[in-house]
């Protein structure tokens, strides 16, 4: 019964990762009770991890997978396809998304309405969805159709944060957002135009065979820019820190590990995958722009984070300076900084998703996330604080955490370029990172208490266990790099080779 | 004679977007963009897009109207004008984001033209084999719910996402208060 | 018969244009949802420009009629379309919580009333 | 609401018109221009419509706002059980040539489905959306 069942849904486990949340999320609304909402989230959140993590596996033993939506052959219709460079992006969004919901219940009690949380719930899955549709499809109006299902839902997710400021930084995000996708839609527009396809292969294919021209050239920037918005790339960051801010907890550690992840690696897939490397890096220049931007962000980003009294919003500052070093890794164009860029994905949504998890048991114990929030934690709650600690030395870079890793392969990727001053730079910018984070550090361990203090507790196991299981993660995939690397590399050979 | 409504129905759309920018009352601006969306429906039965053009006549000038005139009653339908000082950035951007685009417009195929690249791969597929794949004469109805199926599903996930996002933000405001002042009561520094 | 050329993207472009400034310059929440509003049909014009074919009709298979205009940018539109109104929806619920905890839906007023909250 | 009785009596006679055509449009989208979106919308006009003329509380009672939570998951419900079911025929997902033994009729019937579900979740949530806003400006909720 089980293996007539397998039989018969195996080959279709890429459709099945998107059409199970999406249906579960339907469900939750059905359900109505917060509790069996949780459930069927949990469920298949966790059912997506393992489907994302077979197709993993099927897409290293047996190369990219392809799946024809409708069952109608390229490019008459919609395909997924999976290579190594989606499959790692979709573990990560599902990954995330699972994790996050076991501190969920717990940590939205202190936000959200009880009598909401089934919509929250769905909403919640709709997000995912939208993130991993973006991520599987290989049809480049089908990204326009699931960013925006993501971004809907992330908008109203950061909306239910429990101060006024939620509705203001929602609504910022939304403009911006809806304006970053209408440029993208734009760019997919004149891309069609000069192609007359849709579909990602199929327009690397026939753009390549096009040449370079004018329209061509205002895609790339259109789609660079939409992107950028989406990605919040230093200067189109602004949306960034307030969301992140005022947005509910456990929607921070959620959003920050995914949705700008996967911006990301729709700029990876349009310039490599479309473009590709001779038009948008030799003829178009797309990296003499890109490369000064991302180590702006690296530096902007990290010296703003410095004078933050808000720990949300210095790590949300601190993303922007990470998401400097991603692009900065797309824009150097060879096999090493293309690796830290793509490993950093996976590394730094590990490491974020875990520090704003610290955040959210802050919250929860202490009722507040600013720096005098920390005061004594170090005592008062052991387990969280050493997770901020081991979490921000991963910020840094220190070696045996992925932040190591990640920047490993950048330095060597610019000394590649023959960049030498770039490599110096992203070393001094990580002296930016101990600033920030030794604040926090000696606040936590050094300053006592003030006196009359309530007294404080550890978290609750259920906000303590995800945190771990990430936080524990940027020192295991610190150490074993085999995974995250052997794949990312391999990505990057694949995507700088041509092919796709 | 299209061409003439063509030019009429651009120049009043040109037209409207001006005033827009310039008007202060805001229930005269949403009952204009309103206007705006059915002439645009206009304008797409003149390019052929029937089915648009239903669409952009249903909801951009009812739908979309009605609930900004909703929200108009619950907020303020005047824009005060003190905010609007001229700036220049703004206009800047939008110049270099124009010019960008008519760059662009040089390499582009003239209007109307039936050698363009997006008539001549993928679109006379539908043309030619709806008729025998899916035996449903109205083709854009064929590529919509069948060739390309997923991207509708995905489009009616969108409206859904926007109905449990509105549920999220406007419903339950009984609820939403007895939560604030629950939290408030509980500790200090609620809000 | 007018040959529109580039004409017809040329207007289209100035109609995008301005509601985009209409986004970006003007501090009132309602008009900058008006503004992405008028954005967002000038980006449908553009790919409906693009599908028209010279002498087509309407793409529905009909005897005797040879030049169909392209269907798949009516596809991608209507799309388009259902994606505007459903922002347009979010926006403007968040329109009016914020109008119900400032007392105010222009931006400048709720930047002061943000920053005098932050300074206390 | 107590006057406008012309009005009244005028919109009693239309509504019915308003959803008849929707049906049309909901049906007959194969043939012409329309399908289940726009249909969606005018039933959703009409119920609007009905709610501005008879007020809020009465709407509310026709359509209670559970019920069209409930249908707005349906909706897309539908649209995925098709493309679900498509996999238990041995299909795509989505493919609706395997649905019946005649791969035409399985397009006609599913194509005929999914626009059944897409005109459920819009006409539902267009209704939702409304309410939420003409339920915003009283104080009781």
């Amino acid at each position: 019964m089980i293996h007539a069942l397998w039989a018969m849904i195996s080959d279709d486990l890429p459709a099945l990762q998107i059409a199970m949340p999406l249906l579960a999320a339907t469900l939750c609304i059905i359900v109505r009770r917060r509790w069996a909402a949780w459930a069927v989230a949990m469920f298949v959140a966790w059912g997506a991890v393992a489907n994302a993590a077979v197709i993993l596996h099927r897409v290293l033993t047996t190369g990219t997978i392809s799946y024809a939506e409708g069952g109608w052959p390229v490019p008459w219709g919609i395909e997924l396809r999976i290579d190594l460079l989606n499959a790692l992006v979709l573990l990560v969004v599902t990954g995330v998304c699972a994790i996050v919901l076991l501190a969920a219940p717990r940590s939205l009690a202190a936000e959200v309405p009880e009598e909401k949380h089934y919509l929250f719930y769905t909403v919640y899955l709709l997000c995912m969805t939208g993130l991993a549709g973006m991520t599987v499809t290989g049809d480049a109006f089908n990204i326009f159709v699931f960013l925006e299902i993501s971004s809907l839902s992330a908008y109203a997710l950061i909306s239910q944060g429990s101060t006024r400021r939620a509705l203001t930084s929602a609504f910022q995000y939304l403009v911006m957002g809806t304006i970053g996708g209408t440029f993208i839609l734009l760019g997919i527009g004149m891309l069609y135009m000069t192609t007359g396809t849709l579909n990602i292969v199929d327009l690397g294919n026939r753009l390549a065979e096009v040449g370079p021209n004018r329209t061509v050239l205002v895609a790339l920037a259109f789609i660079t820019v939409g992107a950028g918005i989406k990605l919040a790339l230093f200067p189109l960051h602004i949306w960034l820190p307030n969301a992140y801010t005022y947005a509910p907890a456990v929607v921070t550690a959620f959003i920050a590990a995914t949705a700008t992840k996967v911006a990301y690696y729709v700029l990876v897939r349009f310039v490599y995958s479309i473009f590709r490397v001779d038009l948008a890096f030799e003829v178009h220049r797309l990296d003499a722009v890109l490369l000064p931007i991302a180590i702006a962000a690296m530096f902007a980003g990290s010296l703003v984070a410095i004078y933050q009294d808000d720990i949300k919003r210095m790590l949300a500052y601190s993303s922007v300076a990470q998401i400097g070093y991603m692009v900065l890794g797309l824009s150097l164009a060879n096999e090493h900084g293309l690796t830290g860029g793509l490993v950093h994905v996976f590394n730094h949504a590990l490491m974020k998703c875990g520090l704003f998890l610290v955040l959210a048991a802050v919250l929860l114990r202490t009722g507040s996330t600013r720096i005098e929030a920390f005061a004594g934690l170090g005592r008062r709650m052991p387990l969280t604080f050493a997770a901020f600690v081991v979490g921000g030395l991963s910020l840094i870079g220190v070696p045996l955490t992925v932040g190591f890793v990640s920047k490993w392969y950048l330095v060597l990727g610019a000394l590649d370029a023959g960049l030498w001053p770039v490599a110096l730079l992203i070393l001094l910018s990580s002296l930016l990172a101990v600033v920030y984070v030794w604040r926090v550090v000696e606040v936590g361990y050094f300053t006592p208490p003030p006196a009359g203090a309530e007294a404080v507790t550890e978290a609750p196991f259920s906000v303590l266990l995800p945190m771990w299981l990430l936080i524990g993660g940027t020192v295991v995939f610190g150490v074993f790099t085999s995974l995250s690397v052997g794949v990312a590399s391999a990505a990057a050979r694949m995507l700088i080779g041509g092919a796709s | 004679m299209l061409d003439l409504v063509h030019l009429v129905l651009f120049t009043f759309l040109a037209v409207i977007a001006v005033a827009v920018i310039r008007l202060k009352d805001l229930f005269a601006a949403v009952m204009l963009m309103g206007i705006f969306s059915f002439l645009s429906a206009c304008l797409f039965t003149v390019m052929d897009a029937v089915d648009v053009a239903f669409t952009e006549a249903s909801v951009g000038a009812g739908i979309s109207t009605i609930l900004m005139l909703a929200t108009l009653a619950l907020t303020d339908s005047e824009e005060h004008p003190e905010h609007n000082r001229f700036k220049l950035l703004p206009l800047l951007a939008v110049v270099f984001t124009g010019g960008a685009l008519l760059y662009a417009t040089f390499d582009m195929p003239l209007y109307g033209d039936p050698s363009a690249p997006i008539h001549q791969y993928v679109a006379p597929h539908y043309l030619e084999f709806t008729g025998a794949d899916i035996g449903v004469p109205n083709i854009v109805t064929a590529v919509l719910a069948s060739y390309r199926g997923y991207d509708t599903w995905g489009e009616t996930t969108v409206i859904l996402t926007a109905g449990v996002g509105v549920l999220l933000l406007l419903g339950g405001h009984a609820v939403v208060e007895r939560f604030r002042r629950r939290r408030s009561a509980g500790d200090e520094d609620g809000e | 018969m007018i040959e529109w050329g580039l004409y017809n993207y040329w207007v289209v472009i100035f109609l995008m244009m301005t509601g985009l400034y209409v986004v970006i310059s003007r501090g009132n929440l309602i008009k900058k949802i008006i503004g992405l509003n008028i954005f967002q049909v000038s980006v449908i014009m553009f790919y409906i420009s693009m599908g028209k074919v010279k002498g087509g009709t309407a793409p529905i298979l009909e005897e005797g009629v040879r030049v169909y205009s392209n269907p798949l940018p009516h596809v991608l539109m209507l799309t388009a379309i259902v994606v505007g109104v459903a922002t347009s929806a979010v926006a403007l619920a968040l329109v009016v919580r914020i109008k119900e905890a400032y007392g105010t839906i222009e931006e400048d007023e709720i930047r002061v009333i943000e920053g005098e909250e932050e300074s206390t | 609401m107590t006057s406008h009785v012309i009005l009244r009596v005028l919109l009693k006679l239309l509504i019915p018109l308003i959803m008849l055509f929707a049906l049309y449009v909901q049906f007959h989208g194969d043939f012409g221009p329309g399908g289940g979106f726009q249909a969606g919308v005018i039933f959703g006009a009409g119920m609007i419509l009905y709610a501005l003329i008879f007020g809020l509380d009465r709407a509310r009672e026709v359509f209670p706002p559970r019920l069209l939570e409930v249908l707005v998951a349906t909706g897309v419900l539908i649209y995925g059980g098709v493309g679900v079911a498509a996999i238990f025929f041995n299909g795509n997902f989505l493919e609706y040539s395997v649905l019946s033994h005649d791969p035409v009729h399985g397009q006609h019937l599913g194509i005929m489905l999914v626009e059944l579900g897409v005109g459920l979740t819009v006409a539902s949530v267009m209704t939702t959306i409304f309410f939420q806003f003409a339920g915003r400006g009283r104080t009781d909720d």
